[in-house]
């Protein structure tokens, strides 16, 4: 699946969900399921700030393509960062330069989430395509 | 008596919905919601009367400037100064603070000197010392607080020296709610000659606050904490020390007479207030604390007393939460967190539900510390909340607890 | 096209009456009049989505935070900043000189040094750099301007020299109406890597304001003095100073980690922006921003200039009255005085007749002590006065002259 | 005359007056009519401060009454000196201290000033009324 499709797939997934309720209870969900990164990674350095939870990025390249691996202390953080790490890992910096990001629109995602967390999600991104760049 | 319901009705934003639900505002520590004579006292301001004051000859400036100064009459009141001259309108706490640190450090702190502050300060009452430490080489020293907030006042005895300039403490905690015994303090500061600064930000908009009866060197407060606008604050100081401080900012308003070889300064208030001040946060301050008034402040405070049991009763039989904090005297501020629930998954979900609490450090990482978290979910309540509402709170967190189960 | 009656229909206040008069309101250098569409945005806000900002975690701290950063956005596109970060948000042009005066004082003024102003500043532009240098043993040196109110810029060469460590002007004269030539003084002041503060409290009203073509390293205004709320204001500073200078107050927002044993600061704008800011403030900014740009600040330009014309028509014509400034370049502000009358009588009488100038020094001391006089009267126009007007204030005059014959 | 009978007079001086003009020109008049004070009594010392124009005040005490002179360099500001001149020069301290100053706000002076004005002209009283209280 090229990154186009995995969106549709994540748009596909949350469009059933009936409520809000349910969408958190589905980014929890992910959350869970988000391998967690070792203590020796949260570090300092790893940190992106101006998130209200602690939220830590490893990025890599490897055979070409993005290695990214991702934490939070907070759950639902984990959630949406599970669904970044769906899209993003293991794609080409062309790839994700090349592609919109519209998953968090179209799964009403960055409306769900107020102004000053999507600010958050934000600085995530900002933090991925900057390294992404650097290395396409 | 005091009437919730009409009291509610006062304050428009208080029957809006988020996310559909109708909101219940429990952020009121961070910033308090206006009544409507406060927002109608500024449009009639802005649509009637402005004017730059200041020494203005027509009949506009003449207008605001009056109501500037019974403004600053108004606040003298509230706290029970002695002088109008003792009042000085700043931003907020915050450049109160700053202003004091500063002027006060430029003025009487050395090397080797001392402040003492406490482990539950907010930022805006830790970091302008240490800067003001740095600056002249003193240090800063801080009193503890056993594990039900309660400041280990005893210390402070032996804490106390030759070398201390200043103690600066909050009335009450942002944090914990617990009400601290300035009024001891500063009795014990004054036996060694050190004055006391109290930062009343969350005292302010809940009881009385009296700088004689404190006796107090200084005191601060936010306009915004008290349901008038942002943008505008209080400095009251006793007379000795602001004729005898140093100017904080320069420029106009704050002057005698202006060469470029040198410049006299205006007495205090005007000393401290360069530029041109924020007159209509002033005037709204006036219609904020009239408002207060016209309720009674032990009404405001008897209701809340009422409030702060059934939070207590509610969390106090919550499984699976932790209450920071359990002072035998406090304000309506509460901060807990679920086991194994971070504070900001929980306010997630309480947004959703139409609740407003904060999470996080709410400016107070000494604190944190002192329990060692690193943050936690904080519902902080104002004369308008009522029991509906805390069991609305409670009803949610039962609700974050079996998402999250 | 630029239709100032329609433009005065959105100013409640002028269509008010003083004295049973209709108000000819010329005190806009002191402060501006507000139009509906701000006084709206703030009552909008506290009716219906007050929060305090700053990591918040519900929806009302979420919409204040946007709509804080957006205006920040705001300012950065109305002064053409090349990035948002260089926007900070202070109460008014006096704090934002304060900032700089202080913040980078400390940082770089030395005993020896030099900081330039010029004799016709503001006291807001003199004040702070006087404390500046007291504290730090510099000295301050000033631009003399001749008659017609003209800078001596030839003179600036020779002043600087290599312990000049700052030049601070204002682009517009707040009494003469003179517009400074900022860019030629800023290429000066560059060719001898000094930085450069322009005080545009009197310019952003009037005249595109862009701080990549003027090239200066810092700018302050007043949100009050463009149409916004009191208590509002901005410095402008380049990255790479704001990234080097040490912050001015300490307190919550611009921190990075507290602990007792020292604390790190965040990054500008944040680092410079203690406390609660005003961004109720902020967001009337935005909106007087957004107001102006629907009419075009080159067709304000424009109808101002009409307005000049007029008045310097008129007082060129009129005898027994001394206008001082005479510039090529210049905005709507005139000061003058009847010659045997005293500003203050003068001003007394025209405010009976609705008519609201200001009098005496206009904050600008060692400008009154080049004319030798003690003060004069100010008459300083906005986007809303008219033609009309400035007759009104030509009859008043007379009048004046009348009763004082 | 006493002190009430002269500020009666004032009064009745006013009253006459049709409008904020004949007010104005009244006050103006009056105040061509007050002695100047000699430069050297127009001393920093002699000095009111927060008045929007010059103000000098000379008191003394002679034969137990008080001796008041003033000047402004406004003559509006004059005209109201030399009001308070007529109350109040050659009255004893403690005839001053036992009335009320009526005149300003009988005359509507108070409300035709400006309150930033009337606050010039409070500084003004208060500081004659310290004086007084000091010498009664
Ligand atoms: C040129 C100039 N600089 C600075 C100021 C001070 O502005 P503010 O009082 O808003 O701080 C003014 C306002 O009067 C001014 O005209
Ligand atoms: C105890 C305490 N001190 C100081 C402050 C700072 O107040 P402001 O942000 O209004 O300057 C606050 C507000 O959060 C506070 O709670």
């Amino acid at each position: 699946m090229d990154i186009v499709e995995i969106q549709n797939e994540i748009v596909a997934e949350f469009s059933v969900l009936d409520d809000w309720f349910d969408v958190y209870e589905h980014l929890i969900e992910l959350g869970r399921g988000l391998d967690a990164l070792s203590p020796e990674h949260r570090t300092e350095d790893n940190a992106i700030p101006g998130c209200q939870s602690n939220v830590w990025l490893r990025m890599g390249m490897e055979n070409g393509t993005l290695k990214l691996e991702a934490d939070s202390d907070a759950l639902i953080t984990r959630g949406i960062l599970s669904l970044l790490l769906r899209v993003m890992d293991g794609t080409r910096p062309e790839e994700i330069m090349d592609s919109e990001l519209f998953f968090l629109d179209e799964t009403g995602l960055s409306t769900n989430l107020s102004p000053s967390r999507s600010d958050g999600v934000k600085n995530i991104i900002n933090t991925i395509m900057g390294f992404v760049r650097n290395h396409k | 008596m005091f009437d919730v319901e009409r009291v509610r009705e006062d304050f428009p934003i208080l029957s809006s919905e988020v996310h559909g639900r109708p909101l219940v505002y429990f952020d009121n520590s961070a910033t308090s919601q206006k009544p409507r004579c406060v927002i109608e006292a500024v449009t009639d301001l802005y649509t009637n009367h402005n004017s730059n004051i200041h020494r203005g000859v027509h009949e506009l400036s003449g207008r605001c400037s009056a109501a500037y100064e019974d403004a600053r009459s108004k606040v003298r009141g509230f706290i029970n100064a002695p002088r109008d001259e003792e009042v000085i309108f700043t931003r907020g706490t915050t450049e109160s603070i700053n202003l004091v640190a500063q002027s006060f450090a430029s003025a009487y702190l050395e090397r080797g000197d001392e402040v003492i502050v406490t482990d539950m300060e907010h930022h805006s009452n830790i970091v302008p010392w240490q800067m003001a430490c740095e600056r002249s080489g003193a240090s800063l020293r801080s009193m503890p607080f056993d594990d039900d907030g309660n400041l280990e006042t005893h210390l402070l005895e032996e804490m106390l020296n030759p070398r201390t300039r200043m103690v600066a403490v909050s009335h009450v905690s942002n944090v914990l709610g617990t009400v601290n015994p300035v009024k001891d303090i500063a009795s014990l500061a004054h036996e060694h000659d050190v004055p006391l600064l109290v930062d009343a930000a969350q005292s302010a908009p809940h009881m009385k606050v009296d700088v004689q009866d404190i006796d107090c060197d200084f005191l601060a407060f936010s306009g915004h904490k008290v349901h008038a606008e942002t943008g505008i604050g209080v400095l009251y100081g006793k007379s000795e020390w602001l004729e005898d401080m140093p100017p904080y900012q320069g420029g106009g308003g704050m002057v005698g007479i202006v060469k470029m070889g040198g410049t006299t300064y205006a007495e205090p208030p005007l000393k401290f207030e360069a530029g041109t001040p924020n007159y209509v946060g002033a005037v709204s301050l006036s219609a904020a604390l009239d408002y207060i008034a016209s309720l009674g402040m032990e009404n405001v405070a008897k209701h809340e007393a009422v409030l702060t049991e059934h939070m207590l009763e509610s969390l106090a039989g919550f499984e699976g939460l932790t209450l920071y904090g359990n002072a035998p005297l406090r304000c309506p501020v509460f901060s807990f967190n679920l086991d194994g629930i971070h504070h900001y998954d929980a306010g997630q979900i309480l947004d959703k539900m139409g609740i407003a609490v904060r999470t996080g450090t709410h400016c107070a990482e000494p604190l944190m510390d002192h329990y060692g978290i690193t943050g936690n979910v904080r519902a902080s309540l104002a004369m308008y909340n009522t029991v509906e509402e805390i069991d609305i709170l409670a009803e949610g967190l039962r609700k974050v607890q079996g998402l999250f189960a």
